[in-house]
C-alpha cells in the first residue's frame, strides 16, 4: 500500500512533467488537473497513514543507502507534502484559468510546474544530504524557468539573477556536503549525527555546516542575501509567485532546519544561532519596511515574504541548547509559520493577481474604490493579511504565540521586539492596501469581475490559513509523531 | 387602600397629563386641566390616614411613600397653592408657548408634591431634582434676556445645591445603612462627622429656602417667571427646602448649640437684610421675593432654635408648620395680586385694594389673621428662657425687628403696586384664582389641621387678646413709612 | 600530504578562483564559466577528500557524476536565458536599468525569429 | 455535546452567518439585506435571552477545545458574561434598525452591514470568552472588523481617523498579547475564575505579576480609552453615527472595560490585586480620566466630539467602581457598564438624528431644535440628565451605588470625584439642552429633510426613544429582579464572591 503511495508521490510529478512537455497548453492543463487530483489523493492518503502509524523509512527500489536513495517519511515531512499538494493544486488550478493560453510559451508552465513539485517532494522526503542537493537543484531550475515565463526582458533579468543566486547557493551547499562526506564518510543525516555522537566533533566540520547554511540562507533569501527575491517574485505571473513564495523558499529552509536540529547541538554554536536569529529579525524589519514603502502591489507582497521568512530563522536561537519542551515548542512554531505563511502568501499572490486583473494596474493606489464592487479577491487578500499580521485566530498568530512562549521560556526577551514589532510593521503595510481600497474620492466605473473560479481559489487558501489557528492542535499532533518515534530529532 | 391610590394619583395624574402635550391642538385642554392636577394631592392631604407607609419595592432603591402630620400640612399648603395658581394661570397665560408652559408646570408640580409624600431618600431626591430642573422651564418661560440670565443663575446655584445634597444624603444614608428619611436624623446625630453632613444638608436645602448668601437666584428668578409660577415658586417650592431641613436634620435628636447660633445668625440676616434689600426695589414682584427671603429668615430662626435645643422640638415644629402655611398662602395670593388689573369703578377698586391689603397685613401679623397666629406661635416658641445658646436672649429683639422690617416692606410693596398697577378688565379665571387664594389665606387656613388650637383656646381668639404685642411693630413701621412719605413731599404714597 | 589531499586543495583553490570570478565579473557568460569552474572545484574536493579512507570509495564517483549532470542542466538553462535576455534587452550584464537608460533593442531579426 | 452547551456557539453564529450572507448579497438587494439583518439580530436576542434565563436558573453553558498546544478555546456563559452579552444583543438590534434608516440610499451598505455584524459577533465573543486567550482572539477580531466601519465614508478625514484608530488599537493589542503570553509562561492557561488564580501566590511571583498586570491594563486601557491612551476616540468621530454609537456604547470601549473587569476579578482576584497595591493606582488613573474627559468635553463645540470626551470620562466610572473593591462599589461599576451603554447610545442616536434630519453638527446650531424634533430631543434630554446623574435615571443609580460603595470602602475622595464630574457633566450638557429647548432658532436649518408629519424617519426616531425608555426604567425600577442593578447584584453574590 505505502509502496504504491510513495511511488505515486514521487513518480507522478516526473511522469506528468514529461507528458505535459509533449502537449500544448490546453491539453497540458487537462492532463495536469488529472495529475493534481492523483497527487492530492496520494498525499492525503500518506498523511492518513502516517497519522495512523507514525513515520517510517522507505528505501527507494529496495536499494539501501548510501548508493540507494532512502526516503524518510515522518510527520513533519508528510505535513509538508500535504501542504505542497494543497498549495500546488491551488496554484495549478488558478494558473489554468489565469494564464493566457494563446501565448505559446505558457505551455512550458506545466512541465516546469511538475518538475518543481517533484523537486519539493524529494526535499521533504530526502534523508541524505546529496539527494537533498539534487532536489534543491531541481527546484531552483524549475523555479527559474517559471520566473522566466514572464516573457519580457525584465522577467528574464530577474530570472537570471535568481539563477545565479541559486547556483551559488547550491554550490556552497554541495561543498559543505563534500566536506561532511570527507569527514564522516556518510551522507545520511542520521549517520552523521550518530558519528558525531560517538567521537567528539572534528574541528572544521563546523565550517562545513556554516558553508551549507550560507548556501541555504542564500536560497531562502535571508536578509542580507534577499536581493534576488523581490524582483523575481514580483515580476513572475501570480500563480508562479504563489508557488515561489509559498513553497520554494521553504524547501531550502526546511533543509537548514533539519541540519540544525540534528547536527546543530554538536556542530552549532551560540554565536551561529544568535547570528541567524538576528539576521532573521533584521529581515523582519527590513522586509516590512520595504513592503511599507513600495507602491506596487506585488512588490509589497514579495517584500512581505522576505519579512515572513525572517520569523522562521528564530528557530535557530530558540532551539540552541534548551529544554526539550522549548525545542518542541519552537519547532511547532516554525512548522505553523511555514504552513500558515505558505497558505496565506499563496492566497495573497493569487488574489493580488485577480485584483491586478480587475483594475488593470499593479499600482497600489489604483485600488481606490475597489471595495465598492466587493471583490472576493479583496476579502481573500484581507484574510491572508490578517494571517501575516499574526492576529488571531489565524495560523500566523498561533505561530507567533508559540514563538513568544519559547522566547519567554528561554528568557531571550529580545525576540519579543521582533515578534511584536514585526507584527505591527506587517499590519502597517497590509493596512496600506486596505486603506487604498477604501478611498472614495476616485469613482472608478470600470471594474472587470474575474470569473468566480479565479476568485474562489485564493479564498479557500485564505480560509485555510485562517482556520489553521483553530486547528493547530491536530496538525501539530501529526507533525509531532516523527519526534515521538525517535527518528529525526 | 384609599390612601395608596390617592398617593399614587398624586404623582401619576400630573405625569400622565404630559400625554396632552403630544398634540399642538390639545394645549387649550391642557391649560384648563392645570387646576385639576393637584386635586388628588389635596384629597390625600385631607383624608389620608397618617403614618401608613405605601411600599413600592421595585421603585428606585425600594420606594416608600406616605404622610405624617408634618408632611400632611405641607401637602395641603402646596396642593392648595398649586390649584389656585392653576386656576389663575388659565386666565393669565396667552397662547404663546402654551404647551411648553403646561409641561413644565406639570413637571414642577409633580416634583413638588412628590417630594412631600416620599418617605424614602431616593424618591425624595428624585422629586426634588425634578422640581429643581423643571422649574427652570417656568423661570425662563418669557424668554427675555433678563429671564435667561435669571435662569442661568438659578440653574448654576441649584445644581451646586443638588450636589451638596447628594453628598450629604449619600453620607447620611451610608451611615444609617437605610434609605428611609425617618432613619437619617438619628444616624446623623450619632456620627462623628455629623457637622459635615449637617453643613451639606443645610446649604443644599438652603438654596431652595433662600438662605442668605445662597439666595441670589431668588430675587432674580421669582419675579421674571409668569405670575402664577412666581406664586408657587415663592409660596410652595421655597417650602420644599424647609421641609428638607425638617425631615433630614437631626432636630429633636440632640442639641447642637453651635448650629443653633449659626442658623439664628443666618436667619436674622435673612429676616432683616432681606427686607432692607427689598426696600431698594420698585418692582412689586421683586419686593415680594425679598420679603419671602425675610420671612424664611424668621422661620430659619425657629429651625436654628430647634437645632439648639432638642427639648423644644415639638412646640417649634408646630410653630414652624403654622408659619410656613401662613406665609405660603399669603405670599401666594400677594404674588397673584400683582397681575390683577384694577376695575375702573371706584367702590369695587376699594374692595380690591382691601382684599390685596389684608393678606399683606397678615404677613406683618395683623390680629385676626393667620399671620398673627403664626407670629404668636413663634413668639412663645422662642421664649429666650427656654434656651441656653449664646444668641438666645437676642431672639425677641430679632423677631420684633423682623416684624417691623416686614411691615415696612409691605408698605413699600403697596406703594410699588400702586405705582405699577393698571386698570382694565380681568379674565374670569384670574379673578377666580386670586379670590380663591385670598380666601385660603384669610379663611381656609383656620381649618387646616394643627392650626386650630393652641394650649386649649383657638388661635383666632388668642390673636385678638394678644392684640397689642402684635400691633405695635405695625404702627412703628406705618409711622416710619408715613414719615418717609411726607419727606418725599406727598409725591405718591402707599395706599390712598 | 597524500596526493588526494593535494587534489582537495587544488579543488579548493579552483573553487575560490571561481567564486572570485563569479562575484566580480558582470558579463553573464563569463560569470557562467566562473560558476562551472567553481563546480569542478567542488567536485575535485569531493573526490579528493573521500579518498583518504582505506581503499577507493564508489560513492563520491557516483555523486560527482550526478553533480556534473546537474551542473550541465543548470548551465544549459542559464545559457538559454542569457541568450534570450540578450536578444530582448541587448545587454550582456545585469546592471540596474535605472542606472543606465533602457538600451537600444537587440538585433531585430532575432526578435522576429519564430523559434524564440 | 448537548444543545445547551452549544447555545453560545449558536448565538455567535447568528451574527457571523449574517455577516457572510450580507457580504454575498449584491449591493442593491436592500430589502433582503435588512431582513437578514433584523432576523439575525432578533434571533440572537432570543438566544441570549434564553441563556440569561438559563444562567439565572443556575445552568452553565460552555464549550472548550484545544487550539494551540497548551491553549484552549473556551466559550462560557456566566452571569458576568450575560451582563455584557445581553447589553450588546439588545443594542445591536436597535442599532441595526437605526443604521438601516441612517444609511438609506448611501453607497457601500452591504460592506457596512457585513462588517457591522462581524463587529457584533466579536463583541459577543468577548462577552462569552472563557479565558484570556479566547478573549484576546475576539478582541483583535473586533479591532479588525471596526476599522472598515470607521473609514466607511472613505473621505481623507475618515481615512486619517482610521489610521489613528488602527495604530492605537493594534499597538494596544500587541501590548496585551505580550501581557497574556507572559502570564501564560508564568502560570499556564488561565480560565476566568471567580476570585482569580493568585489568591495564594508564591512571594517571588509578586514582582512579575505586578508588571504583567500593568502591561495587561495598558493593553486593555487603549480600547477603554484611559488617559493618556484615549487619543483615538475623539478622532474616530468621523464615523457614521450608528458606528460611533456602537463604538462608544457597546463594542470597542466596553470591550476594554470588560477586559479590565475580567482581569481584575477573575484572573488576579480583587483581594490579590488589592494586596499587590494595584487597585489604588488604577483608581487614581481612572479618577484622573474621569475628570480629564469631562474638562475636555467642556471645550468641544462639535456635538459628537463632546459626547466622545464624555465617553472617555464615563467609561472610567466602571474601572473606578472596581477599585472600590467592595460589593456595593463594584456593583456601581458593573452596573455602569450597562447604564453608560444605554445612555451613550441614546445620545449618539440623537446626535445622528440632528445631523441626518437637519444637518446640525455644531452645538451652537442646535437652537430651537427641540421644537422641530421633540421626540429626539426628549430622548436626548433624558440621556443627558442620566449622564449628569439626576434621579431617577440610570446614571443616578450608578452614582448612588458607587458613592455608597466608596464610603463603605473608606475612599471618601471618590465622592469628591463623583461630585465634581457630575458638576462638569451638568456644565457641558445643560447648555446644550438650553439651546435645544429654549434657544430661538436664528437661521434656517442647514439641510433639512422632510418626513411628512413625523419629525424624522421612524427608523431613526424609535431606537433613541426605546433606549431612552430603557434608561428611564433602569433607574425607576432599579430594584426589580431583572434590572441591570438586580442582575449585577446576582453576579456579585454568585461570582465576585466578596
Amino acid at each position: 500500500m505505502t509502496l504504491w503511495l510513495m511511488a505515486g508521490l514521487l513518480f507522478t510529478p516526473l511522469a506528468w512533467a514529461v507528458l505535459t512537455l509533449l502537449t500544448g497548453f490546453r491539453r497540458g492543463r487537462a492532463i495536469t488537473w488529472l495529475g493534481i487530483v492523483i497527487q492530492v489523493l496520494v498525499s492525503l492518503a500518506l498523511w492518513a497513514v502516517v497519522a495512523a502509524e507514525g513515520g517510517f523509512q522507505y528505501p527507494l527500489g529496495g536499494w539501501q543507502a548510501p548508493l540507494g536513495i532512502e526516503l524518510r517519511m515522518d510527520g513533519l515531512a508528510v505535513t509538508f507534502v500535504l501542504l505542497t499538494a494543497l498549495v500546488a493544486a491551488a496554484s495549478g488550478l488558478h494558473a489554468g484559468f489565469y494564464l493566457d493560453p494563446d501565448k505559446d510559451w505558457h505551455r512550458y508552465f506545466w512541465p516546469l510546474f511538475w518538475f518543481l513539485w517533484a523537486g519539493l517532494n524529494v526535499v521533504w522526503l530526502g534523508n541524505d544530504l546529496f539527494n537533498l542537493y539534487v532536489g534543491l537543484e531541481l527546484i531552483s531550475l524549475a523555479a527559474v524557468g517559471l520566473v522566466a515565463l514572464g516573457g519580457q526582458s525584465e522577467a528574464l533579468r530577474a530570472a537570471i539573477r535568481y539563477l545565479m543566486a541559486a547556483l551559488l547557493g547550491s554550490l556552497a551547499y554541495l561543498l559543505g556536503v563534500a566536506l561532511f562526506y570527507g569527514q564522516f564518510g556518510s551522507l545520511s543525516l542520521s549517520g552523521i549525527a550518530s558519528a558525531l555522537n560517538q567521537d567528539i566533533a572534528v574541528e572544521g566540520s563546523g565550517f562545513a555546516l556554516i558553508l551549507m547554511f550560507f548556501g541555504l540562507a542564500l536560497k531562502t533569501a535571508l536578509f542580507p542575501m534577499h536581493r534576488w527575491l523581490p524582483p523575481a517574485h514580483g515580476i513572475a505571473r501570480s500563480p508562479v509567485s504563489a508557488l515561489l513564495s509559498a513553497l520554494v523558499v521553504k524547501g531550502s529552509f526546511y533543509i537548514a532546519a533539519r541540519l540544525w536540529l540534528e547536527l546543530g547541538a554538536t556542530l552549532g554554536s551560540l554565536a551561529l544561532a544568535q547570528l541567524l536569529g538576528v539576521l532573521g529579525g533584521m529581515a523582519v524589519f527590513w522586509g516590512g519596511w520595504q513592503a511599507f514603502r513600495h507602491s506596487k502591489l506585488k512588490q509589497v507582497v514579495a517584500y512581505s515574504s522576505v519579512a515572513q521568512i525572517g520569523y522562521l530563522f528564530l528557530l535557530f536561537p530558540l532551539t540552541w541548547n534548551t529544554t526539550e519542551a522549548v525545542i518542541i515548542q519552537a519547532q511547532q512554531a516554525m512548522t505553523l509559520q511555514v504552513i500558515s505563511h505558505a497558505l496565506a502568501k499563496a492566497a495573497m499572490f493569487l488574489s493580488a493577481g485577480n485584483l491586478i486583473l480587475s483594475v488593470g494596474s499593479n499600482r497600489l493606489n489604483a485600488l481606490a474604490g475597489v471595495s465598492h464592487f466587493l471583490p472576493f479577491s479583496l476579502f481573500s487578500f484581507g484574510l491572508a493579511g490578517v494571517s501575516l499580521m499574526g492576529l488571531p485566530p489565524t495560523g500566523g498568530f498561533a505561530a507567533k504565540w508559540l514563538f513568544l512562549q519559547a522566547s519567554l521560556a528561554t528568557g531571550q526577551w529580545w525576540w519579543l521586539v521582533v515578534l511584536l514589532g514585526g507584527g505591527l510593521l506587517s499590519a502597517a503595510y497590509v493596512f496600506r492596501v486596505y486603506r487604498a481600497s477604501f478611498v472614495e474620492d476616485s469613482d472608478i466605473d470600470h471594474f472587470f469581475h474575474p470569473s468566480r473560479r479565479l476568485e474562489i481559489i485564493p479564498m479557500i487558501l485564505a480560509l485555510l490559513s485562517l482556520g489553521l489557528g483553530l486547528m493547530a492542535e491536530p496538525v501539530l499532533s501529526v507533525m509531532a509523531l516523527a519526534f515521538a518515534n525517535g527518528e529525526g530529532t | 387602600m384609599i390612601t395608596a391610590s390617592l398617593l399614587l394619583m398624586t404623582v401619576v395624574l400630573p405625569l400622565g397629563s404630559l400625554l396632552l402635550a403630544f398634540r399642538q391642538r390639545w394645549q387649550k385642554v391642557y391649560l384648563y386641566s392645570l387646576p385639576l392636577l393637584p386635586v388628588p394631592a389635596l384629597l390625600a392631604g385631607l383624608n389620608a390616614e397618617l403614618q401608613n407607609w405605601l411600599e413600592l419595592p421595585w421603585l428606585l432603591l425600594d420606594g416608600t411613600w406616605g404622610l405624617d402630620d408634618l408632611r400632611q400640612s405641607f401637602l395641603l399648603l402646596t396642593s392648595a397653592l398649586w390649584a389656585t395658581a392653576g386656576i389663575y394661570a388659565i386666565g393669565y397665560l396667552n397662547t404663546r408657548k402654551l404647551r411648553a408652559f403646561c409641561v413644565f408646570w406639570a413637571l414642577t408640580l409633580t416634583g413638588n408634591l412628590g417630594l412631600i409624600i416620599s418617605v424614602d431618600l431616593a424618591s425624595f431626591y428624585s422629586f426634588f431634582a425634578l422640581m429643581t430642573f423643571a422649574a427652570y422651564g417656568l423661570v425662563v418661560h418669557e424668554g427675555t434676556a433678563e429671564a435667561n440670565r435669571a435662569g442661568r443663575v438659578y440653574l448654576t446655584i441649584a445644581v451646586a445645591g443638588e450636589m451638596a445634597l447628594l453628598t450629604g444624603l449619600l453620607m447620611a444614608a451610608q451611615h444609617a445603612d437605610s434609605i428611609l428619611l425617618t432613619e437619617l436624623p438619628g444616624a446623623i446625630a450619632n456620627y462623628d462627622r455629623s457637622w459635615l453632613i449637617i453643613g451639606l444638608l443645610v446649604s443644599g436645602f438652603g438654596v431652595k429656602a433662600g438662605l442668605p448668601f445662597l439666595h441670589f437666584w431668588l430675587p432674580l428668578a421669582h419675579p421674571v417667571a409668569p405670575t402664577p409660577a412666581s406664586a408657587v415658586l415663592s409660596g410652595a417650592m421655597i417650602k420644599a427646602g424647609l421641609l428638607g431641613w425638617l425631615v433630614t436634620l437631626p432636630i429633636g435628636e440632640l442639641s447642637l448649640p453651635g448650629w443653633g447660633n449659626t442658623l439664628v445668625v443666618l436667619g436674622a440676616t435673612g429676616a432683616i437684610g432681606g427686607a432692607m434689600l427689598g426696600m431698594m426695589h420698585i418692582r412689586p414682584k421683586t419686593i415680594l421675593a425679598y420679603s419671602s427671603i425675610s420671612q424664611m429668615g424668621l422661620i430659619t430662626l425657629m429651625v436654628g432654635a430647634a437645632m439648639a435645643n432638642a427639648a423644644q422640638t415639638a412646640t417649634l415644629l408646630t410653630a414652624i408648620t403654622l408659619y410656613a402655611l401662613h406665609h405660603g398662602l399669603a405670599k401666594g395670593c400677594l404674588f397673584l395680586s400683582t397681575a390683577i388689573k384694577m376695575p375702573a369703578e371706584r367702590r369695587s377698586r376699594r374692595l380690591v385694594w382691601l382684599l390685596i391689603g389684608v393678606p399683606g397685613l397678615s404677613l406683618a401679623g395683623l390680629p385676626l389673621t393667620s399671620g398673627a397666629a403664626a407670629k404668636l406661635a413663634m413668639k412663645d416658641a422662642l421664649k429666650p428662657e427656654q434656651y441656653d445658646f449664646t444668641l438666645a436672649e437676642h431672639l425677641p429683639l430679632i423677631m420684633s425687628a423682623g416684624a417691623v422690617a416686614t411691615m415696612l416692606l409691605i408698605w413699600r410693596f403697596f406703594w410699588a403696586l400702586h405705582q405699577s398697577v393698571r386698570t382694565g378688565p380681568n379674565h374670569r379665571c384670574t379673578w377666580l384664582g386670586w379670590l380663591f387664594a385670598t380666601g385660603c389665606s384669610l379663611v381656609a387656613v383656620w381649618f387646616l389641621p394643627g392650626v386650630w388650637t393652641h394650649s386649649g383656646q383657638p388661635w383666632f381668639v388668642l390673636t385678638a387678646s394678644e392684640g397689642w404685642s402684635l400691633i405695635w411693630p405695625i404702627l412703628i413701621a406705618t409711622a416710619m413709612s408715613i414719615g418717609w412719605w411726607i419727606a418725599r413731599g406727598r409725591k405718591g404714597s402707599g395706599v390712598d | 600530504m597524500t596526493p588526494f589531499l593535494l587534489y582537495a586543495l587544488a579543488g579548493a583553490a579552483l573553487c575560490s578562483i571561481g567564486l572570485f570570478g563569479f562575484i566580480l565579473i558582470s558579463h553573464l557568460l563569463r560569470k557562467l564559466l566562473a560558476f562551472n569552474l567553481m563546480g569542478s572545484g567542488v567536485f575535485l574536493v569531493m573526490v579528493g577528500l573521500a579518498q583518504h579512507r582505506s581503499g577507493p570509495d564508489p560513492v563520491p564517483q557516483a555523486l560527482v557524476l550526478t553533480g556534473i549532470v546537474v551542473a550541465i542542466a543548470a548551465t544549459a538553462l542559464a545559457v538559454v536565458l542569457i541568450r534570450r535576455y540578450y536578444h530582448l534587452s541587448g545587454k550582456t550584464s545585469l546592471e540596474d536599468p535605472a542606472q543606465n537608460p533602457p538600451p537600444a533593442p537587440g538585433p531585430r531579426q532575432a526578435r522576429e525569429a519564430p523559434h524564440e | 455535546m448537548t444543545a445547551t452547551a452549544l447555545l453560545p456557539v449558536f448565538a455567535l453564529m447568528t451574527s457571523l452567518t449574517a455577516a457572510v450572507i450580507i457580504f454575498a448579497l449584491p449591493e442593491q438587494k436592500h430589502r433582503l439585506r435588512t431582513f437578514v439583518n433584523l432576523t439575525a439580530a432578533i434571533l440572537k436576542l432570543l438566544l441570549v435571552g434564553l441563556m440569561i434565563r438559563g444562567v439565572f436558573q443556575g445552568k452553565a453553558y460552555g464549550i472548550a477545545f484545544p487550539m494551540i498546544p497548551g491553549v484552549e478555546f473556551v466559550l462560557r456563559a456566566d452571569a458576568l458574561a450575560m451582563l455584557f452579552a445581553g447589553l450588546s444583543a439588545a443594542l445591536w438590534l436597535l442599532t441595526t434598525v437605526y443604521s438601516v434608516g441612517y444609511l438609506e440610499n448611501s453607497p457601500n451598505r452591504s460592506r457596512f452591514f457585513g462588517f457591522f455584524s462581524l463587529c457584533v459577533a466579536s463583541t459577543l465573543g468577548i462577552a462569552l470568552a472563557g479565558n484570556l486567550f479566547t478573549f484576546f482572539l475576539f478582541y483583535e477580531m473586533l479591532t479588525l472588523s471596526t476599522y472598515p466601519l470607521v473609514v466607511h465614508r472613505g473621505t481623507e478625514q475618515a481615512l486619517r481617523a482610521g489610521r489613528t484608530y488602527i495604530i492605537y488599537t493594534l499597538a494596544g493589542g500587541a501590548v496585551l498579547l505580550f501581557g497574556i503570553a507572559s502570564l501564560h509562561v508564568l502560570s499556564g492557561d488561565l480560565p476566568f475564575r471567580p476570585g482569580g488564580h493568585f489568591a495564594d501566590m508564591a512571594p517571588d511571583l509578586q514582582m512579575p505579576l505586578t508588571i504583567v498586570f500593568v502591561v495587561l491594563i495598558a493593553g486593555l486601557g487603549v480600547k477603554a480609552a484611559i488617559v493618556p491612551l484615549h487619543g483615538w476616540l475623539p478622532v474616530a468621530m468621523v464615523a457614521p453615527a450608528p458606528v460611533s454609537a456602537l463604538l462608544h456604547a457597546v463594542a470597542v470601549v466596553k470591550a476594554g472595560a470588560f477586559g479590565i473587569v475580567r482581569v481584575v476579578f477573575e484572573i488576579y482576584g480583587l483581594e490579590t490585586a488589592g494586596a499587590l497595591g494595584l487597585l489604588s493606582g488604577l483608581a487614581a488613573i481612572a479618577a484622573f480620566t474621569i475628570l480629564y474627559g469631562s474638562v475636555m468635553a467642556l471645550y468641544q463645540s462639535d456635538l459628537k466630539r463632546r459626547l466622545a470626551f464624555s465617553t472617555v470620562s464615563q467609561v472610567s466610572y466602571i474601572i473606578l467602581g472596581l477599585c472600590l473593591a467592595g460589593p456595593v462599589g463594584v456593583a456601581g461599576g458593573l452596573v455602569h457598564l450597562v447604564h453608560q451603554g444605554v445612555m451613550k447610545i441614546t445620545l449618539f442616536f440623537c446626535a445622528g438624528n440632528y445631523a441626518e434630519t437637519l444637518g446640525l453638527h455644531r452645538i451652537d446650531e442646535l437652537d430651537g431644535a427641540g421644537r422641530r424634533m421633540p421626540g429626539t430631543s426628549v430622548a436626548f434630554t433624558l440621556a443627558a440628565f442620566g449622564m449628569i446623574g439626576t434621579p431617577p435615571l440610570a446614571g443616578f443609580i450608578t452614582k448612588w451605588t458607587m458613592g455608597t460603595g466608596a464610603l463603605a470602602a473608606g475612599m471618601d475622595w471618590v465622592i469628591a470625584v463623583l461630585v465634581v464630574s457630575s458638576l462638569l457633566n451638568a456644565a457641558y450638557f445643560l447648555p446644550v439642552l438650553r439651546r435645544i429647548w429654549f434657544g430661538e432658532q436664528k437661521d434656517p436649518w442647514r439641510e433639512e429633510r422632510q418626513w411628512g408629519r413625523s419629525e424624522t424617519s421612524a427608523w431613526l426616531l424609535w431606537p433613541p426613544l426605546v433606549t431612552a425608555g430603557f434608561l428611564l426604567l433602569a433607574g425607576l425600577l432599579a430594584s426589580a429582579p431583572f434590572s441591570p442593578l438586580g442582575w449585577v447584584e446576582l453576579i456579585i453574590t454568585r461570582e465576585v464572591n466578596l
